[in-house]
């Protein structure tokens, strides 16, 4: 879904989102106030220039907007490959625009990301999944990395691994499958503004995405895992 | 020159060896040790051994009498790579230290990132950790990370460095998001060759993410200068908060402004006012914070 | 990969530990990661072996006679995760684990 | 009779060339040109390809040559390890070869061999094919490689020399043409490695000649077995026999032994009773021994990059001139090796139950090189010393032969190399190349009978003290670990050559498999190295982490 058509089904009653070099901003309205919106578009790769743009707009909201719900409109294919950004330390911005995520949070907001397009890699960290929840459209995209690259990477033949991405959830791209881990809460369809009214209704205080892996069956170990060191 | 100055170094030891070296003698207690043969459930899947503790060691111990939670990752069992099980024993010890309170956690980085095999669950894994190490931040306990092993600390780990309170780095430790080779694939090898040593080190290397303000402390490759550097780091007061993360913002932006169009390091080391920055990665640490002086 | 098990008794063997388990080596390429673990109250010692090498039984066989020949253990849980290591490397990290554990 | 026909040619020769010099020397785009002018259909050609510097400048211009004007050119290279080398064959201008060593190119070399392009006229050993430049294949036409030439024409080839004074000489002093390619021109050499009169043409090569770092190997690759190699080599042979002239072959396993000096050859009191003079390429795994004080001399037969500021230095040790700069030399460095040592100590790729070991395989043509010189008993020695005349009398004592010395000679080998390849077969692939290639012997690079001692992870095998065929054959399986070759011994017969002590376990030498860990070596990286060396010790950037 382009972000033209999926604005007026966030937000019927209107919004004031803008667009400036892939980077998303602005506020939607809804019945129980305004909601602020950042995010990207049109599958930008995340390299510093994003990441600092992206965190200015977080520091507005939470000094300026205070408890205001936050909407992450997520759509990259991933973090910014590139010499440049690398050598100036990309994983620094990717981290700080991380930290104020969960800090909005923390700070009474409630952060709620909803992958619309694409989310890859590194830019699936950067902006996504470090949200206080993380939603996406049936007909978006998460990966980590495409079958090809993974079947390079581990020398396996490509028509192995994609016979076994039809029963192994753990490593294959998909929504489908990131849904099965407890990565994402919910998969939007139907009416999104009543979705988005909803996650912004939840406690997100704790993080269970190791027991909806553990119920969905994606990820049959972790949370039997943390309790056990918790406790031990 | 004399045997004693080679000392013990913590490039190449085992992840159990450096929390051995690093913690005081006797203290360390392993949570989810190897008998426990907590190992992946995937990997069978593709035909590969596993490891009885999935290529990390969790536990706790003490550092110069102060409590701390500790985790090794183990860079030679499939790159210290981050899967369902690897991370969440971090995950687990992480959580446990909002009830056990230690003074500290040192996370000891070697990884190149998320696990393929178990890539979603590695993913997420990373996402998990990230927000473990914020709660644990926010409940006043500072995490430091510790990078010096062979992997060094990329992709996921590479963003998860940038969460703690502060880091120690050896020359030999990187830190970067994207690997050396995946630079080289997107940018043509003239603009980045991979097998140049040289430049990797000097782009990634713990030399240059110190001078550009990334790394607290940089310390030689042998477990004594990373413990030394590490109760140096237990000094530092907690703090996570809005104004923190604003003087961050500014560091981040000048530091983008400063070195944009920077292609090497040895630009950004010229930009920073060392007179001559080709030598900076002949220098030893001494030399370098003396020189730091001297510019 | 390859699953092997072996259980073996040595004459007269015994083994006096002088921590519950010791593990050594790791699971990097052409090397493995041997635990050793005390079975109080056993006389056979068991190996339990997952090998990224296939069709290599006979030396398995082999290599872990002359460990039990070498040391005459008694009592012991042998687990091993290898990744193509050689018979050499898995007969020294058979030794340095049994080292470790005994204190020898 | 008249005997100056070659002296006549070779002005004729030089006034044919005059056309594309001006004086000695020749500008890079003439190269070409002048070589298809001054050298003959039917020459011998020599090219200066030595174990690290090459003269590949002028190779690459004798490959660029018409085949149609210079053909049938018998080509005399001590190494072919360039591409280029082997162009001028595939094109047609050479067709016959006599060399040392192509393990660089030796599986191209074995295919040009199959399809006729290339034919061998013999495989030699580094003296041997020096001692024929003297004797029946005198080049007509030498190319060789320096670092500096002056305005006259001398020639300064300093820390590399290698291999060039023996090649001029044998050119210069039977009317042969010799042609240098040089880094640089300057007014005034350093020294005169070669004296101008004997060098006819120079050129200032576009690049500096290629150098490649052959001799480092980095601290970090040394594994725990080569370690446990090493120690039980140092306890049970270098402890025992106390050489105290050696050449330690390139591998990783004698790197093991050279970073184990400052730290188990101290525990072991070798410092001053063994190890003194050294025959060896400047191996920066050394500069740990040299700077604890274990080493006294060390003669070189080339030099290795980064190491120059370190050697120079270092004149008590190094063959350093009265210009400050050392010189090498390979035939020097090779006679040395062959008479001077006490011991040899290499590795190989394949050793049968004789002990004949060979690094051929059934694909590869790689030559000898130096080893069979160094991996041999040098029967014309005369001069004792304690570690030879101890081998000697283990090996002859009771046979009913005069008492003689004898050198030690060690092969030091994982029992699997590679990927799970066995190192101990039942027939070596010598044989098998033998027969595609049609030599009149197999490619033996170091005979069983030369063998004194053999090292594996599993033990020693001292050769010296077996009495028959069986008991040697018994002693070889009893090191080969779980290869078949090494499961197909006789057990009992093992256990019995156990007692004996010629098969010599870790157990057997009082060595715990715990202590061969990495802590043990002086040196665990090349950054140790540097540090060792202050600073002086400059390791080429592949090398480096930092």
């Amino acid at each position: 879904m382009t972000l033209q058509e999926l604005l007026p089904k966030l937000f019927p009653a209107g919004n004031t989102v803008t667009v400036t070099d892939n980077i998303v901003s602005g506020e939607g309205r809804t019945a129980s106030g305004a909601v602020s919106v950042i995010g990207t578009t049109n599958g930008t790769r995340l390299g510093i220039r994003e990441l600092l743009a992206l965190s200015r707009l977080f520091i507005n909201v939470l000094r300026n907007h205070p408890g205001q719900p936050i909407l992450m409109l997520v759509d990259n294919n991933g973090q910014k490959m590139a010499l440049e950004d690398e050598l100036l330390g990309l994983n620094q911005y990717i981290a700080h625009l991380v930290k104020l995520q969960d800090l909005a949070r923390r700070n009474g907001h409630q952060v709620a990301a909803l992958v619309y397009g694409n989310s890859i890699a590194g830019g699936f960290i950067a902006f996504g999944l470090c949200a206080g929840d993380t939603y996406a459209l049936p007909d978006s995209n998460t990966s980590v990395m495409i079958l090809p690259a993974i079947a390079r990477v581990t020398k396996l033949p490509l028509e192995y691994l994609e016979e076994l991405s039809k029963t192994v959830s753990v490593f294959a791209p998909g929504v489908k499958n990131f849904f099965l881990t407890g990565g994402l809460r919910e998969v939007w369809d139907g009416n999104l503004n009543d979705c988005m009214d909803k996650s912004f209704c939840r406690d997100q205080s704790a993080d269970t995405r190791d027991q909806l892996g553990a119920e969905r069956g994606g990820r049959p170990e972790a949370a039997k895992i943390i309790r056990e060191i918790m406790n031990a | 020159m004399n045997l004693q100055n080679i000392g013990c170094n913590y490039l190449e030891a085992s992840a159990r060896k450096r929390l051995e070296g690093i913690l005081d003698p006797g203290s360390f207690r392993e949570l989810c040790p190897p008998t426990e043969k907590r190992i992946s459930p995937h990997l069978h899947y593709f035909d590969i051994p596993v490891a009885f503790d999935d290529g990390v060691v969790t536990g706790e111990g003490t550092l110069d009498g102060k409590t701390v939670a500790v985790i090794a990752q183990e860079g030679r069992f499939m790159g210290g790579a981050i899967g369902e099980v690897h991370s969440a024993k971090i995950v687990g010890l992480l959580r446990r230290c909002l009830a056990k309170k230690p003074d500290a956690v040192l996370f000891l980085f070697d990884s190149g990132g998320v696990r393929l095999q178990e890539a979603n669950a590695g993913e997420l894994g990373v996402a998990e950790i990230i927000r473990a190490i914020l709660d644990v931040r926010a409940a006043g306990i500072r995490v430091f990370g510790l990078v010096g092993g062979s992997c060094g600390a990329y992709g996921g780990a590479g963003i998860i460095t940038g969460c703690c309170d502060a880091l120690a780095v050896s020359e030999e430790g990187r830190i970067g998001v994207s690997g050396p080779e995946v630079i080289e694939t997107n940018m043509g090898v003239e603009v980045f060759d991979s097998r140049d040593r040289a430049l990797v080190w000097r782009t990634f290397g713990g030399k240059n993410r110190y001078l550009q303000g990334q790394v607290r402390e940089l310390v030689e490759d042998s477990m004594e200068s990373f413990r030394q550097a590490a109760i140096r780091l237990l000094s530092l007061k907690p703090d996570y908060s809005l104004d923190q993360l604003e003087a961050e913002q500014k560091q981040l932006e000048e530091r983008a402004e400063k070195f944009a169009g920077c292609r090497d390091a040895v630009d950004v080391w010229r930009k920073l006012g060392y007179p001559s920055p080709e030598n900076i990665p002949s220098l030893t640490v001494a030399e370098l914070k003396s020189e730091g002086g001297a510019k | 990969m390859e699953h092997l098990e072996y259980r073996m008794e040595a004459p007269d063997g015994k083994t006096v530990a002088v921590k519950p388990f010791s593990l050594v080596g790791v699971v990097a390429s052409a090397n493995l990661e041997v635990m050793l673990e005390i079975v109080p109250s056993e006389k056979a010692c068991v190996f339990l072996i997952d090998t990224a090498a296939k069709g290599f039984e006979a030396s398995w066989q082999a290599v872990v006679r002359d460990f039990m020949d070498r040391w005459k253990p008694a009592g012991l849980k042998v687990s091993i995760n290898d990744n193509a290591a050689s018979p050499s490397v898995v007969s020294l990290r058979l030794d340095q684990a049994y080292e470790a554990l005994t204190g020898e | 009779m008249n005997a100056d026909h070659k002296a006549t040619e070779r002005r004729c020769r030089l006034e044919r060339g005059a056309a594309f010099s001006d004086g000695k020397f020749v500008t890079p785009e003439k190269m070409t040109a002048l070589l298809e002018t001054v050298i003959e259909c039917g020459d011998i050609v020599c090219v200066e390809g030595d174990n690290q510097k090459q003269a590949d400048f002028l190779s690459e211009c004798l490959a660029e040559m018409n085949p149609a004007k210079v053909n049938h050119l018998h080509m005399v290279l001590s190494t072919i390890s360039l591409g280029s080398q082997l162009d001028i064959f595939e094109k047609g201008i050479a067709d016959l070869v006599d060399f040392s060593f192509s393990g660089p190119q030796g599986a191209r070399m074995a295919r040009m061999a199959a399809t006729g392009k290339v034919k061998i006229g013999n495989i030699h050993t580094y003296l041997e094919l020096y001692s024929r430049y003297f004797t029946d294949l005198c080049p007509d036409v030498a190319c060789i490689a320096a670092e500096m030439a002056d305005r006259e024409g001398n020639l300064y080839t300093g820390e590399n020399t290698e291999d060039t004074p023996v090649i001029a000489e044998a050119t210069a002093f039977k009317s042969g043409l010799v042609i240098a390619q040089v880094n640089k021109i300057v007014d005034k050499v350093p020294r005169v490695d070669i004296p101008a009169g004997w060098v006819d043409y120079i050129c200032g090569s576009p690049r500096p000649f290629h150098l490649e770092p052959l001799f480092t190997r980095n601290p970090a690759e040394v594994t725990e077995i080569m370690i446990l190699m090493a120690m039980m080599t140092m306890k049970g042979i270098y402890a025992k026999y106390l050489p105290r002239s050696l050449n330690h072959g390139v591998g990783f396993n004698t790197a093991a032994i050279e970073l184990l000096l400052p730290t188990y050859g101290e525990e072991l009191g070798l410092k001053g009773r063994a190890c003194l003079h050294w025959l060896l390429n400047p191996h920066p795994t050394m500069i740990p021994a040299i700077e604890s004080g274990f080493v006294k001399t060390i003669y070189t037969v080339g030099s290795e990059i980064g190491m120059r500021d370190y050697i120079n230095t270092k004149p008590d040790i190094f063959p350093i001139g009265p210009d400050g700069s050392m010189r090498s030399n390979r035939a020097f460095g090779q006679m040395c090796g062959h008479y001077a040592t006490d011991m040899f100590i290499g590795a190989s790729l394949q050793i049968d139950p004789q002990g004949n070991s060979s690094t051929a395989t059934a694909d590869r043509i790689a030559g000898f090189g130096g080893a069979p010189n160094f991996g041999c008993d040098p029967r014309g020695r005369r001069h004792c010393s304690p570690a030879w005349l101890l081998a000697g009398k283990e090996s002859y004592e009771g046979t009913g032969a005069p008492p003689r010395g004898r050198r030690l000679v060690v092969q030091i080998v994982e029992t699997f190399h590679g990927k799970m390849e066995p190192t101990f077969v039942e027939s070596l692939d010598a044989w098998e190349l033998q027969k595609k290639a049609g030599f009149e012997l197999p490619p033996i690079m170091v005979y069983g009978d030369d063998i004194t001692h053999l090292v594996t992870e599993e033990g020693i095998a001292n050769l010296l003290l077996c009495r028959t065929p069986e008991e040697r054959e018994q002693a070889v399986r009893g090191v080969a670990g779980y290869t078949p070759m090494g499961l197909a011994r006789d057990r009992q017969a093992v256990e019995n050559l156990r007692d004996r002590g010629i098969i010599q376990r870790a157990e057997d030498l009082g060595i715990r498999k715990n202590q061969a860990t990495r802590d043990l070596l002086a040196a665990r990286n090349i950054k140790d190295l540097v540090r060792w060396s202050d600073g002086l010790y400059n390791p080429p950037a592949k090398f480096r982490n930092w």
